[in-house]
Order: C-alpha cells, then sequence, then structure tokens
C-alpha cells in the first residue's frame, strides 16, 4: 500500500513537470496548427539559460525562470516571422509544419552543440536532490516545487485565454483563421503572440527541467515522442487535457516501472500514444473529428 | 452621385492562379442596396474578396471615401467601417453567440460601450438574446446568417458586403434574411449584395450590377436591369447560352 | 550525372592524394557528433596529442605522421564509409579504432577485409572477439564481462569480513557494454545470436563468487527512461548493502546518484560503470563521495610507457595534456592516447606500415616483452583481449578521484573508504 | 428501388435524424425538402454511409446497404454529391472526374490511370456541361458554382443507377440551372433514380415526381409537389406561410 | 450601360473559356533513367584499373537510399501519409535475412524479397491500425511505432536484443567483395523506381492521389480507401524492407540502435521532400543530394556539430523555398528540365 501510494506521488510530482513542457506545444497546436517537434530543444534553450548563471555564480535557477521565458518568447517571435508566416495558408500546413519543426529541432540541436558541446549539464540547487518524509512516504522536493510552478503558469494562461481580449482573439484565430481576420483581428499578429507565449512555456519548462532532467543537446528526441503522448492523450490543442495527460500518464508510468519493470514504464507512453491515436483520436478532450 | 467605394480596372485571382478578374469596376452610392449578379465564375465572390484585402489587388484600384485601399490588411479595412459577411458564415462555432457578438466588435477596445452594442443588438435580434449561451455551431443554418449578419452591425459600419447570403437556406429563412438585410440598410448602411438568385436579389435592391468574363458589363438601378431584356435572357434564365 | 561527378571527384582526389613527401598517414573516424560525441571528442584530443607529440619528436622513423580524423556521426553505415575512404581515397597506412562497440563491430569487420591491424580503444564485449579477426588488439584491460572480477576482489580484500554487505541490488542500462558487465556480475550466458552457439558461460557471477545475493535487479531502456526516482526507491525498498549502478553514460549515473539520494538510501557500498569524469562530480556534488568506478586508466598510477622510443610516463602525458588542452586529461583521452602509442611501436617494430608485418609484431608481445602505454603492459591472447591485465577501481573522495585498488602493484594507492555514509 | 426504413441519426443527445421512413422509387425523381437542421443532408450520408446511421435499415434493389462501405455502395450504383462540394486540390478538373469512374477488382488496380476512352467520355460531360474550358485546371482554383458542376460530371462518370444531389442548385447562376434540370430529367428519362435535395423550390416543382418533406428529424408530409405545396404544415414549417420565426 | 448585344457576349465568352483552358504538354524522358542504369551497371570495372571501393561504397549507400526513398514515397508522396516510422520495415527486414543468413547460410540478397514479402505483411497488419488516422496524428503515431519496436527489439534476447546481431563476411577478395551488394541495390533501386512509375500511372495510383487530396471524396468516389492505402502502406514497406534486408548483410552488423534511429527516416523523408514528394525523380534525385551533402559536411565541417545544424538548414529552406521540392517545384514553374521528367 505505502508502495502504491509512493509511487502515485512520484508519478503525479514528474506529471506537473510533463504538464508544463507540453502545454506550449498544445497552445501552439491549437493556435497555429504546428506541431511543434522542436518544442523539446526550445525547452533545451531554457534549461541552459537557467544552468549558466548557476554553474558561474550560483544563481538560483528558478530566478532564471521568467529570464528563460522571456528569452524564449523573442526566439518565438523572430522564428514566427522567419519561418513560419509564409506557411500560414497553405492548405498542407500542418504536415508541411511537421516536417519544418523537424528540421528546426536539427538547427537549434547543432547551434546548442556547437556553442556548448553535447556535455551533460544539470543544476543542482539543494531540494534538486532533498524530499520531505512523511512516514515511510517521501515527495521530492524538486518535483514538487516545479509542479506547484506548472500548476500556477498554466493556471494564469487558461484566465489570460479565457478572459482577456487577446485571449478572445487567440480562441477566436483558433477556431476559425479567416473569420478572425475579417471582424479585425491581426491574425498575423495574434499567432505570432501564439508562437511567443507557446515558447515562453517551453523557457519556463527548460528552468525547471534544468534540476530535475539532466540535459545535453541531442536528448530532446528522448522528450519528444513523451510529449507527443500526452499532449495527443489530453486532446491536441485542449491545454487542459495536456495538463490531466500528464499527470495521468506519469503515474500510470510510474505503477507500470514499479510493478512490469522500468523498460516497459517508458513503453508506456508510446503504447498510450498509439492506442489514444487509434480508439480516441481526439484525444481525452478533444474537439470530436469532423464527419462527412 | 458621390461614390463612396469605387473600384477601378480591378484585376485579381487566387495565389499565382490566373486572374479571375480582369479590370472588374464597382460604384457604390451611400446608404443604397446594390445587388451583384452574373454567371458562375465571372467573379463575383472575388471582387468582394479584393475588396476586402482577402486577396491580392493586381492592377487596378479600389478607392474609399477618395483614398485607396490598395495593400491594406483585412483587418485594417474593417476599422475604416467595411464589413464583410463570407459565403461559409465564418462563425467560432466553439464560442457562444455573445462571444461571437463579442468577436464582432474585436476592434472596439471601450468594453462598457461594446456591452452596449452588444444589448442592442441583442434588442433587435430576440433569438440572439433567447440564445445567447449556447454555442454557435449548435444554431441552425437561418440563425448563424442572422448571427453573422448582426455581428457586423456592432461596429456600426459604412458598408456591408453579404456574399450569397441566401445559400443553401430554406425559402421562408430566406426572406427572414433578406428582411434582416433591410433593417441594415434601414439603419443607413450601405450594402452590397453577391446573389446567385438573381431575380430576388435585385427585387431587394436599389442598384444592380452585372459582371461577367471577369469585369462589369452593365450597371444601374435595379428595376432597369431586371427589365432588361438582354439580362433576362443572360442572366436570368430566359435563354440558353448554348445550343 | 550527379553520380558521375562523385565518381570523377573521388578519381581526382585519389589522384591528388597521392602522397608525394615521406609521411605516415593514419586514419581514425570518432563519433565527435550525436549519441557518443562526449567520449568521442576525447578520443580525439587523445589521438591528436600523441602525434603531435610524436612528430614534435620527429615522427616516426623519420617520418611525420598526418592524422586523418574524421566525424562519423556516431553512425555505424558513415564510419564505415569513412574507414573505406581512408583506405581507398586517403590510402592510409594504419588506421586508429573508433569508440563503442556500435562502432567497432562494422568496423572490425571491414578492417579485417583490408586487412588492417584494428586497435580498439574501445568495445570491450567478448562478442567482438569470438568473430575469429585475426588482427584487433583490445588496448583496455579486459573484456567488459571481466569487469566483476575486480568488484569481487575489492570485496574479498578490502571490506572487512565481517562487515561485507550481504545483498545487493544490480541495476543496468539497456546497452552492449552494461549488458556485459552484467552478464559477468549475475552469471549469466553470453551467447551469439548468429548461431544461438554460446560464447561464454560465466555462472555463477562475480557478485556470488564473493558471497553476496542479490535482492534487486533491473533494467531500463536505452533512451526516453526519465522514472529514475521510482528505480531509486525500488533499489532502497530493497535493502540492497551493494548498490551496483551499470550506467551507459555519465549522464545516467548522474541520475541515480541524485535520486539516491533523494530517496536517502543507506547502502554500504555503491559501485558504478560509468563516472569518472568530471561531469559526474558536477552533477552530483558530496553525494559523489565514496562512490566506487572502475577504470583503466587513472592520472595516479605510475604506468611507465613509450612514446618515440624514448620512456614517456602516465604523468608525462598528464602534464602533456594540461599544456595542449588547460585540462585535466580522463580515461576517454587516455585509452586513446595508449592505442597511438601501441600503433607506433608496432610500425617501428615491424620496421614498416606493412600491416601483416605489424600484426604479427602485435602478436609476439609476451607479458615480459609488452608494447608499454601510459595504460600499462600490453600483450594479447589469440582472441586479441588483453593477458593478465586487471581493472583499476577509482573512487570519489571529497571531490577527487582516488584509485584504491589493486593495492599491491603500484605506489601510490590511497585506502578505500567503506562503508559508504549517506548521500 | 432506394428505401429507407425508420432511419435515426443521434448526435449526443440531439436527433438529428429521428426514426424517418421514405422510399425513392425507380426510374422517379423524388426530393427532400425541409427547414435547414431538418436532418436532410444527416440522411443522405448515412444512405452513402459516410457517416454511420444509429439505427434502421436501408435497402437498395433489394439488398440492404446499410452495413456497406461508402465505395461499396457506389460501386452498386449510387452516387452522390456534396452540398460544400469536395475537391480533390492540385488535381486537374479532368482527374477528378476519372477518378470517380468504375474500377472492378484488383486487375483494374493496374490499368492505366486515365485511358483515352475516359478522357473522351469525361470531355463529352464537361462539353456538356459548358466546363470544358476547366478541364486542366486545378481542382482547387473553381469557384464554388464550378465546383458544384464538377461533381455533377464526376457522379455522370461513374454511370450510376441512383443518383443523390445535395442542393444542387446552390451558387449556380439561372441560365446554367436550366441546363442541369434539363439534363437531369433526360437521364431520368433514361431510367435513372434521383433523390434530390434542394431549397430552390421552383426547380422541385418543375423536376420532381414526388416530394418528402422532413422537419426536425422527421417526415411530416409526403406526396406529389402539389399537394405538399398546399399542405398547410409544410406552408408553416418550410415554406414561411407564416411569420414565425422558429425552425 | 454598355451597348452590346447578346450574340456578341456569348462569343466573346466562348473566346474567353478558350483562353483559359490551358494546353497540358508533358513530355517526359526516359532515355536519361535508361542511360544511368547503363551507366551504373558498367561503373564496377572501375576496380579492375584500381580500387574504387569507396566509390562503390557510396553508389552503393545511394542506391540503398533510392530504395528506401522511393518506397517512402508510394506512402509518403502518392498517398500523403507522412510516416517517420519506416525504419521499423528496414529493421525487419535486416532482422529476418539477416537471422537466416546467419543460421542457415542463405544469402541475404536472396532472401530480400521475402524479407521485403514479411516487412509487406506486418506493414499491411500495421497500416490497418495506423492508417485510420491522418494528418500530424498519423506522424506522431509513426513516431510511437519507432520506439515501441525499439523496445521489443532490444529485449527480444533470440535476436541478440540491445547487442545486436553480427554477421560473417563473405570471402570474396577484398576488390570484389562489395559487387554482389552493389548489383543488388542497383537491381532494386530500378525496380523500386519502375514500380513506383507502374504504379502512379494506374487506376491504384490515381485513387492514392485522390486518397492524398481528400478521403471521403475519394470514398464516395468508389475507391476503396481502407484497401488502397493499406496496400499502399505494404508495397512501401516491401521496398524498405528489402533495403534493409541487404543492407544488414553488407554491414555486418544488425542492432536496433543502427536501424531504428530517427537519423534513417528522417534521411527517407528528407530526400523525398528535398527531390520532391510524389513525383518518380524526386527520391533518387533527393538521395544522391543528401548523400553528397554528407560527404561534403564531413569532409568539410566535420569536426562538429554543424553538420547536424546544416542538415538541419537545408531541409528548412528547401521546405519554405521549395515546399514541392526541387522536382515538384520546377515542374510547376514549368522549368523541369526534360530529363529530370521521369512522370
Amino acid at each position: 500500500m505505502t508502495l502504491l501510494i509512493q509511487t502515485l506521488i512520484l508519478g503525479i510530482a514528474l506529471g506537473g513537470v510533463y504538464a508544463l513542457m507540453g502545454s506550449g506545444l498544445s497552445l501552439i497546436f491549437g493556435v497555429m496548427r504546428i506541431v511543434n517537434l522542436a518544442h523539446p530543444s526550445l525547452i533545451m534553450i531554457g534549461a541552459y539559460v537557467a544552468y549558466w548563471p548557476f554553474r558561474l555564480s550560483n544563481i538560483e535557477p528558478m530566478f532564471m525562470l521568467p529570464v528563460a521565458a522571456i528569452i524564449l518568447a523573442c526566439i518565438g517571435a523572430i522564428l514566427y516571422r522567419l519561418v513560419f508566416e509564409r506557411e500560414a495558408r497553405s492548405a498542407k500546413y500542418s504536415e508541411m509544419t511537421v516536417l519544418l519543426t523537424f528540421a528546426l529541432a536539427m538547427v537549434v540541436e547543432g547551434m546548442l552543440g556547437t556553442a556548448f558541446t553535447n556535455t551533460q549539464r544539470i543544476t543542482s540547487p539543494d531540494y534538486a536532490t532533498e524530499a520531505f518524509f512523511l512516514a515511510d512516504i517521501f515527495i521530492p522536493k524538486g518535483q514538487l516545487y516545479a509542479s506547484i510552478i506548472s500548476i500556477i503558469i498554466i493556471s494564469a494562461l487558461a484566465l489570460f485565454l479565457k478572459y482577456s481580449r487577446l485571449g478572445y482573439a487567440i480562441r477566436a484565430t483558433t477556431e476559425n483563421r479567416e473569420a478572425a481576420e475579417l471582424l479585425g483581428v491581426n491574425v498575423n499578429r495574434v499567432g505570432l503572440i501564439s508562437f511567443a507565449i507557446g515558447l515562453a512555456l517551453a523557457g519556463a519548462a527548460g528552468a525547471l527541467v534544468s534540476f530535475i532532467f539532466s540535459f545535453f543537446p541531442s536528448k530532446h528526441w528522448e522528450w519528444i515522442v513523451i510529449l507527443m503522448s500526452l499532449v495527443v492523450l489530453g486532446g491536441m490543442g485542449s491545454i487542459l487535457g495536456t495538463v490531466i495527460g500528464a499527470f495521468l500518464l506519469s503515474a500510470v508510468a510510474a505503477l507500470v516501472g514499479t510493478y512490469f519493470g522500468a523498460t516497459w514504464s517508458t513503453l508506456t507512453f508510446f503504447i498510450a500514444l498509439f492506442v489514444v491515436l487509434l480508439v480516441r483520436p481526439q484525444g481525452l478532450f478533444g474537439e470530436k473529428p469532423e464527419l462527412a | 452621385m458621390s461614390k463612396l467605394l469605387e473600384a477601378t480596372g480591378v484585376v485579381a485571382g487566387y495565389g499565382d492562379g490566373p486572374a479571375i478578374l480582369n479590370g472588374a469596376d464597382l460604384s457604390v452610392h451611400p446608404g443604397k442596396v446594390h445587388c451583384i449578379i452574373g454567371p458562375n465564375g465571372a467573379g463575383k465572390s472575388t471582387l468582394l474578396k479584393a475588396i476586402v484585402g482577402m486577396l491580392k489587388v493586381r492592377e487596378g484600384d479600389v478607392r474609399y471615401k477618395g483614398e485607396s485601399l490598395k495593400g491594406l490588411r483585412p483587418d485594417q479595412i474593417l476599422r475604416k467601417g467595411i464589413c464583410f459577411v463570407p459565403q461559409e458564415r465564418a462563425l467560432f462555432p466553439k464560442m457562444t453567440v455573445r462571444e461571437n457578438l463579442r468577436m464582432g466588435g474585436y476592434s472596439i477596445t471601450d468594453d462598457s460601450y461594446l456591452n452596449n452594442r452588444i444589448g442592442e443588438i441583442e434588442e433587435q435580434f430576440p433569438i440572439l438574446k433567447e440564445r445567447h449561451s449556447q454555442h454557435a455551431g449548435t444554431l441552425s443554418g437561418g440563425q448563424q446568417q442572422i448571427l453573422s449578419m448582426a455581428r457586423t452591425m456592432i461596429l456600426k459600419p459604412e458598408i456591408v458586403m453579404l456574399d450569397e447570403p441566401s445559400l443553401g437556406l430554406a425559402p421562408k429563412i430566406v426572406r427572414e434574411v433578406f428582411e434582416v438585410m433591410q433593417i441594415m440598410a434601414k439603419e443607413g448602411i450601405t450594402i452590397i449584395l453577391v446573389e446567385q438568385n438573381a431575380l430576388m436579389g435585385l427585387k431587394y435592391s436599389d442598384w444592380g450590377v452585372v459582371l461577367d468574363l471577369g469585369r462589369s458589363l452593365f450597371d444601374g438601378p435595379a428595376q432597369e436591369i431586371l427589365e432588361d431584356p438582354r439580362i433576362q435572357e443572360l442572366y436570368l434564365g430566359g435563354r440558353k447560352d448554348k445550343p | 550525372m550527379k553520380k558521375q561527378f562523385i565518381g570523377i571527384a573521388a578519381t581526382l582526389t585519389v589522384l591528388l592524394a597521392t602522397p608525394t613527401i615521406a609521411e605516415i598517414k593514419i586514419g581514425a573516424s570518432l563519433p565527435l557528433t550525436g549519441g557518443f560525441s562526449i567520449a568521442g571528442s576525447k578520443h580525439e584530443q587523445g589521438y591528436q596529442l600523441c602525434v603531435d607529440l610524436i612528430n614534435e619528436k620527429g615522427g616516426i622513423m623519420g617520418e611525420q605522421v598526418n592524422l586523418i580524423m574524421s566525424d562519423n556521426r556516431s553512425d555505424p553505415a558513415t564510419a564505415i564509409n569513412q574507414y573505406e575512404r581512408f583506405i581507398n581515397v586517403d590510402q592510409v597506412d594504419a588506421v586508429f579504432g573508433t569508440f563503442s562497440s556500435r562502432l567497432s563491430f562494422p568496423v572490425a569487420n571491414i578492417l579485417e577485409k583490408n586487412g588492417f591491424v584494428h586497435p580498439l580503444p574501445a568495445g570491450g564485449a567478448l562478442r567482438i572477439y569470438t568473430q575469429g579477426h585475426q588482427k584487433v588488439f583490445y588496448f583496455q584491460p579486459s573484456a567488459a564481462e571481466y569487469v566483476g572480477a575486480t568488484l569481487q576482489g575489492i570485496l574479498e580484500d578490502l571490506v572487512p569480513a565481517d562487515d561485507k554487505p550481504a545483498t545487493a541490488a544490480v541495476v543496468a542500462a539497456d546497452d552492449f557494454f552494461a549488458n556485459a558487465v552484467e552478464a559477468g556480475l549475475l552469471g549469466m550466458e553470453v551467447m551469439d545470436p548468429a548461431d544461438g552457439s554460446v560464447v561464454e558461460n560465466l555462472a555463477p557471477g562475480f557478485l556470488v563468487d564473493a558471497g553476496i545475493e542479490i535482492v534487486y535487479s533491473e533494467k531500463w531502456p536505452e533512451e526516453g527512461f526519465n522514472d529514475w526516482l521510482t528505480l531509486a526507491n525500488s533499489i532502497k525498498r530493497s535493502g540492497a548493502e551493494l548498490i551496483v549502478g551499470l550506467t551507459a553514460s555519465a549522464e545516467e549515473a548522474v541520475q541515480i546518484t541524485r535520486a539516491l539520494k533523494t530517496v536517502q538510501a543507506e547502502p554500504k557500498m555503491v559501485y558504478f560503470s560509468q563516472g569518472t569524469q568530471s561531469e559526474y562530480l558536477e552533477g552530483t556534488g558530496e553525494s559523489s563521495n565514496s562512490v566506487l568506478v572502475h577504470t583503466s586508466w587513472h592520472p595516479a598510477v605510475p604506468f611507465q610507457g613509450l612514446l618515440a622510443g624514448e620512456p614517456f610516463s602516465n604523468q608525462d602525458f598528464v602534464k602533456a595534456f594540461e599544456t595542449a588542452y588547460g585540462q585535466a586529461p580522463d580515461e576517454d583521452s587516455a585509452i586513446p592516447f595508449a592505442v597511438c602509442q601501441g600503433i607506433e611501436q608496432a610500425i617501428m617494430g615491424a620496421g614498416s606500415t606493412d600491416n601483416d608485418a605489424m600484426s604479427a609484431w602485435l602478436k609476439a608481445r609476451t607479458t615480459d616483452d609488452p608494447v608499454r602505454t601510459i595504460l600499462g603492459r600490453f600483450a594479447w591472447d589469440e582472441r586479441g583481449l588483453p593477458k593478465d591485465k586487471p581493472f583499476l577501481m577509482s573512487q570519489w573522495n571529497d571531490g577527487e578521484l582516488q584509485f584504491v585498488y589493486p593495492t599491491d602493484e603500484f605506489e601510490g594507492v590511497q585506502s578505500m573508504t567503506y562503508p559508504k555514509q549517506g548521500f | 428501388m432506394l428505401e429507407v426504413k425508420e432511419l435515426s441519426k443521434h448526435f449526443g443527445g440531439i436527433k438529428a435524424v429521428d426514426n424517418c421512413s421514405f422510399v425513392a422509387e425507380e426510374g422517379r425523381i423524388t426530393a427532400l425538402i425541409g427547414p435547414n437542421g431538418a436532418g436532410k443532408t444527416t440522411a443522405f450520408n448515412c444512405i452513402s454511409r459516410t457517416m454511420t446511421p444509429t439505427s434502421g435499415e436501408i435497402w437498395l434493389d433489394g439488398e440492404r446497404i446499410d452495413q456497406f462501405r461508402p465505395h461499396q455502395i457506389t460501386a452498386r450504383g449510387l452516387s452522390r454529391t456534396f452540398q460544400i462540394s469536395r475537391n480533390l486540390a492540385d488535381m486537374t478538373v479532368l482527374e477528378n472526374i476519372i477518378c470517380q469512374s468504375k474500377t472492378r477488382g484488383w486487375k483494374d488496380l493496374l490499368k492505366p490511370a486515365m485511358s483515352p476512352d475516359e478522357i473522351d467520355k469525361a470531355i463529352g460531360i464537361l462539353d456538356f456541361l459548358g466546363i470544358t474550358r476547366i478541364a486542366h485546371e486545378d481542382g482547387s482554383n473553381l469557384s464554388y458554382g464550378q465546383k458544384k458542376l464538377m461533381d455533377l460530371a464526376a457522379l455522370l462518370m461513374s454511370d450510376p443507377k441512383i443518383i443523390l444531389l445535395d442542393e444542387p442548385a446552390g451558387g449556380v447562376n439561372p441560365t446554367l440551372l436550366d441546363e442541369i434540370v434539363n439534363h437531369i430529367r433526360r437521364l431520368n428519362e433514361q431510367g435513372l433514380t434521383v433523390l434530390i435535395v434542394e431549397h430552390n423550390m421552383d426547380l422541385i416543382m418543375q423536376l420532381s415526381d414526388k416530394v418528402v418533406v422532413m422537419a426536425q428529424g422527421k417526415v411530416i408530409a409526403n406526396g406529389t409537389p402539389d399537394e405538399v405545396q398546399n399542405n398547410p404544415d409544410v406552408l408553416e414549417a418550410y415554406l414561411g406561410g407564416t411569420s414565425e420565426n422558429t425552425e | 450601360m454598355a451597348e452590346l448585344a447578346t450574340d456578341e457576349i456569348l462569343a466573346a465568352r466562348e473566346r474567353y473559356n478558350q483562353s483559359i483552358a490551358i494546353a497540358v504538354n508533358k513530355k517526359r524522358s526516359l532515355w536519361f533513367p535508361y542511360l544511368v542504369l547503363a551507366l551504373l551497371l558498367v561503373l564496377p570495372a572501375l576496380q579492375l584499373i584500381g580500387n574504387f571501393n569507396y566509390v562503390i561504397h557510396l553508389t552503393l549507400f545511394t542506391a540503398c537510399y533510392v530504395v528506401m526513398a522511393s518506397g517512402w514515397n508510394i506512402l509518403g508522396g502518392f498517398t500523403g501519409y507522412i510516416s517517420l516510422g519506416h525504419n521499423v520495415f528496414f529493421a525487419i527486414g535486416g532482422y529476418f535475412a539477416g537471422m537466416i543468413f546467419a543460421r542457415l547460410d542463405i544469402s541475404t540478397i536472396i532472401i530480400a524479397p521475402l524479407a521485403g514479402l514479411v516487412a509487406a505483411v506486418i506493414g499491411y497488419c500495421i497500416g490497418l491500425v495506423t492508417l485510420r488516422v491522418r494528418g500530424p496524428s498519423f506522424i506522431i503515431s509513426s513516431l510511437a511505432l519507432v520506439m515501441i519496436f525499439r523496445i521489443v527489439f532490444e529485449n527480444w534476447e533470440f535476436i541478440g536484443g540491445a547487442a545486436g546481431l553480427a554477421l560473417p563476411v563473405n570471402d570474396l577478395p577484398v576488390q570484389w567483395a562489395k559487387l554482389p551488394y552493389y548489383y543488388a541495390f542497383i537491381v532494386m533501386a530500378a525496380i523500386a523506381v519502375w514500380v513506383s512509375y507502374k504504379i502512379k500511372h494506374s487506376k491504384f495510383g490515381l485513387g492514392l492521389r485522390a486518397i492524398s487530396k481528400d478521403e471521403i471524396k475519394a470514398e464516395s468516389s468508389g475507391i476503396n480507401t481502407r484497401l488502397y492505402k493499406v496496400l499502399a502502406f505494404a508495397v512501401s514497406a516491401f521496398f524498405v524492407g528489402m533495403a534493409g534486408a541487404v543492407w544488414g548483410e553488407y554491414l555486418t552488423y544488425i542492432r536496433p540502435n543502427i536501424f531504428l534511429i530517427i537519423l534513417i527516416s528522417v534521411n527517407m523523408v528528407l530526400m523525398c521532400v528535398l527531390g520532391g514528394k510524389g513525383t518518380i525523380a524526386g527520391p533518387v534525385i533527393g538521395a544522391i543530394l543528401i548523400i553528397a551533402f554528407n560527404e561534403l559536411f564531413v569532409a568539410t565541417l566535420g569536426a562538429s556539430e554543424i553538420n547536424v545544424l546544416a542538415t538541419g538548414l537545408i531541409m528548412m529552406l528547401t521546405l519554405i523555398f521549395f515546399p514541392l521540392g526541387i522536382v515538384g517545384t520546377l515542374a510547376k514553374h514549368g522549368k523541369l528540365p526534360q530529363f529530370l521528367n521521369w512522370d
């Protein structure tokens, strides 16, 4: 019983981090139909932004979170202008962008590798290797803090989308790009802003990831399918879905890892992705696919 | 007569494709209902899209109150007071009716004024008030058309362009839609209507324009156009254009 | 059309590249990018330093050494392609091996086919040496399957008999090298899947030999594994007193160590197969205290080698490396350096760059008349594995990697800290 | 010929088609009319199996077809057009049309994509519809009306026994509409069964032998055009005899 | 009002219609591919005058990717289902033929068609499941497929698990040792290109194109879409599996982290995208260019991460400026040199 509870706690604590990593991916898909395979490599940039100050002058990685978010948002704005804007009206946009972002991931990897080498990095604030113990059960501090921050950021985003004027514009653009344009929404700017927000989330996630997983430029390939699986489970484009998907999957993976073996815990994500796509392609919270 | 909007020699087409419009002209008279008719592929919808900036005007010019609209984005043109309701009704199906109205007033930054306008529109169209929290996607075709027309009125625009508002609607609803159009016209809004059902369209209009071969062939008071025998033969189903 | 163009270009390259001045060309393809890039870059430094030093001292038999290095992106097809290019286009006289078994397996076949001596800096699994290749020479102490012997030695020689760990947890990456070490520790059969034959039966395994009961064993997949805390929790719950972590990279060793610290595991002894690198220390800090890692090389070991016919000790290497690169070397630079020394001595011994002669000379080495490198003396058995060469065991203590075993062979052995005082 | 028995289709809680039965008799033109949202298109989709019916049976020529896949239904001689016409972008109109020509069995798979016979036939149909000029045009560059015509042309390519037309007159100019009406009638005289959904009452009155009126998923009237036109229920629900604002 | 008579307008409309109708002039050249093939078949004669193993290796490597890219193109180019998981079939073919070669000593060149068939059957079964989703969902599912297969192969001890399977080297003299594989790949490449051509110009190919544009429309046009796309999947798996079979023996080492890495899939996709998805010559040209680029980068930028960057950059620039690939984009603007038009 203790083992079961402990496993669930570990799974859920990891889920918070995955949720933030996945929510940017989900937002970008929702608004712009871009399946951003480069997302994990951009998270990596955020992680480096948190890493160097820690390494050089022991600056708390969580303080670097806003900095990482802002830097990534700027990168997002530039990328959108240079790369994604011109493609926005093409019919096969989604498929094109999958390939485009795939190539982008390679470019980012190459740049990070050139700048920082492929040496593995990790920040080590004290809480990263400490835990709260409650009798037999422990809650790792690093994961707990990261999850709490994730949830706060995601909630703020959800409120912003629901109530702000820009939030309206983003939602409208998500649903019907042309109509939004006709009603006075500068869809390109909305695209740019939501892309920047999505990447800001990646930057924030990067700062948190920096003390949870070790990272190096080519590591992002290992993250992408995991992130995809939770985004797909939650329903592509639904941020709430992504969060629930993240918690659900990482809890299940932890259970599988404990009771069936570590090999199969990783497989959980892949199988889940596969099964969800086939049984309920719209995910838990996604819209129903168009009929006829 | 003074021209509110004037398109001269417009050449436009989709993407890199051939030009659909080859020098189309259009003169718009303030406060009147204009009906553009013509055979399929004549470029009626293309002309509207070119005016609101959804398509690039390759040659020619579009002037509104003496100012060129060429090269402006749709949202900029909208702010000048020209609204466009496309064929496919352009609603946000997963947003509520009220949120859709709110989006109609997206370019209004004053919240209390916007809420007032939404209130006024809902008074004018009770069906929208009744269903304000329903998702727009669940409305019937006619209600959707009414919503998308009413939505444009929030901005009190100068010109509203309607692209085949009667498309796919039951006869009874078609009549309702044209009545909504008349309400708009009574508020002083200038209307440009593209209608395949030319008889009906002209009946509700003050001015008629015939577009064919990618340019404007005839232009005159709706009544005159309706009575012109050539028009009847060519466009109103009086004569076959093939042996 | 493009193909012909490449053909013509290649032909031209062949013509232009034909040596006009006397030099010895040596080719090395290394994984400078991709998954193995960290180790690959360090190998590059080792090879380059050795060749530079040789050239400074007048080259091999008066001829300068021209080292041609290229990046194979950790991809075997690229690796074999590049060795083909070395042999056919660049017309090298000898080659240095590449890093990792993934790349070494196919490269070994190509080199064997072309009759080249194949000195391997890495690729320690028995199966590479049981394929009947004639010219492979391994430049590390022994095959990975036998690493456990060193651990067993420590348990018997350095740990007080009454305080010995009684139970062990063995966790391993699903990786070629880690699997091989695991096979030795747990006493598995090494199979050749090609014909289903048993290459070697390692039962009952070094841990059982040392009288330790295995209470937990687990494997994690090579890629995409993130559940370190769950794994560490299971290790802790097993109550194992000895934790054996057979990781595929220092990165995984960092993750496991941090996770074990988080769950507050309290084993008596911790041994990892990777983790001599400075990255390990940076990622784990104080938790690294008294963690044991086996190694082929350690800066403090007073090995005596030869370079350009002159004595060249391990300490000389450390000094030269620091001068050249401004940082301390580690195992991944020292091993390739030794490979380079081995080939140099083989060329001098054979008196030419004839690979058959070099191979014959290397094969003729005995423990008394060995190849002398900064990794110590090398003489090989008929499989190409070194004879009588134990691994070293090193231990992290207060941020320093000390070498603690074997105790009776060299000067400067430090005493082992035992038991481990928590993470 | 085509018989729909107690067909229902529910979306979540909404009954788009509710226990609806009607028959399209062989060699006749049957019209399906009704207000927007009455379930006409949904019924069409269920018949051609682009949607799965919730319950009910559909019979074609004495064979129950509601378990088949769309292409099997097409192979049995039932072809349809779409209300918002679907076309194959980046393929020419000619290719779009020839796609619809019949293939049977494995042998046909490797036959040339467009045989001269098929091209001749397709051009003939385009000629007839007066749109030969768009034969090599990309399907996505067509106007709304042109797409409708291309759909109709594709339909004729497959030599169907029964065709389902979903608002063929929408967006088509009146002159051309007369042509289409005449053509449908001629085909009908040659034995083609037609089921048509349309709002243009003139067209319905001119063309159809029988009219089925649907409202809120149910069949509310059934009869000759004249009968239906004077049915008070139909007047109220559809034609707009009163000014009530409900559907 | 303009003074025009109705007849004049009708006549004008007729002229207008004719002016818009575009005459399509499709001239393709077949002499060029045949010439290339003939040259490639006699290329090994170079071995008589020297050691050109490296040239042979590069050509063989390119041909291997031509087989795979052309195979991928049948699904990704014609049918519009972009798979990033086709290396699964590469691995299946490699392992199947490799195990038979190791145990029964039958050359993989003989086994290749059978290995292809095994890959096709497995592809057919996978296709039945995964082809139910399309667009981005399909792409992601294909990525998951690789991960799943990788874990399965790594844990299957019979075939060597994560450590892989080493195969014996043939005993031909070094100068001729590559030729069996060389000819096998050249012949397979020729067959793959020829089959792509045949498929593209058949009813099957037309159906696949229809599916790639609008599946519902295609289905209601009477095309058995499920059968067509699953068949396309199987055919494309067949070629990739066949290539994997021979490649395994050539490499002499089969291991999950050699065959099931993302780079191989990326190469297939990149070659088709660069050359032109859905064209016949596209994958061939793409394969030649990518391998030439790779060689160039390794030669000039060798020791750095810059080559990853450069590969990514090429892919991005292609997608942005030549979204239809070299062949596709040139053809669209009517600038395709005749010798590259094999469609």
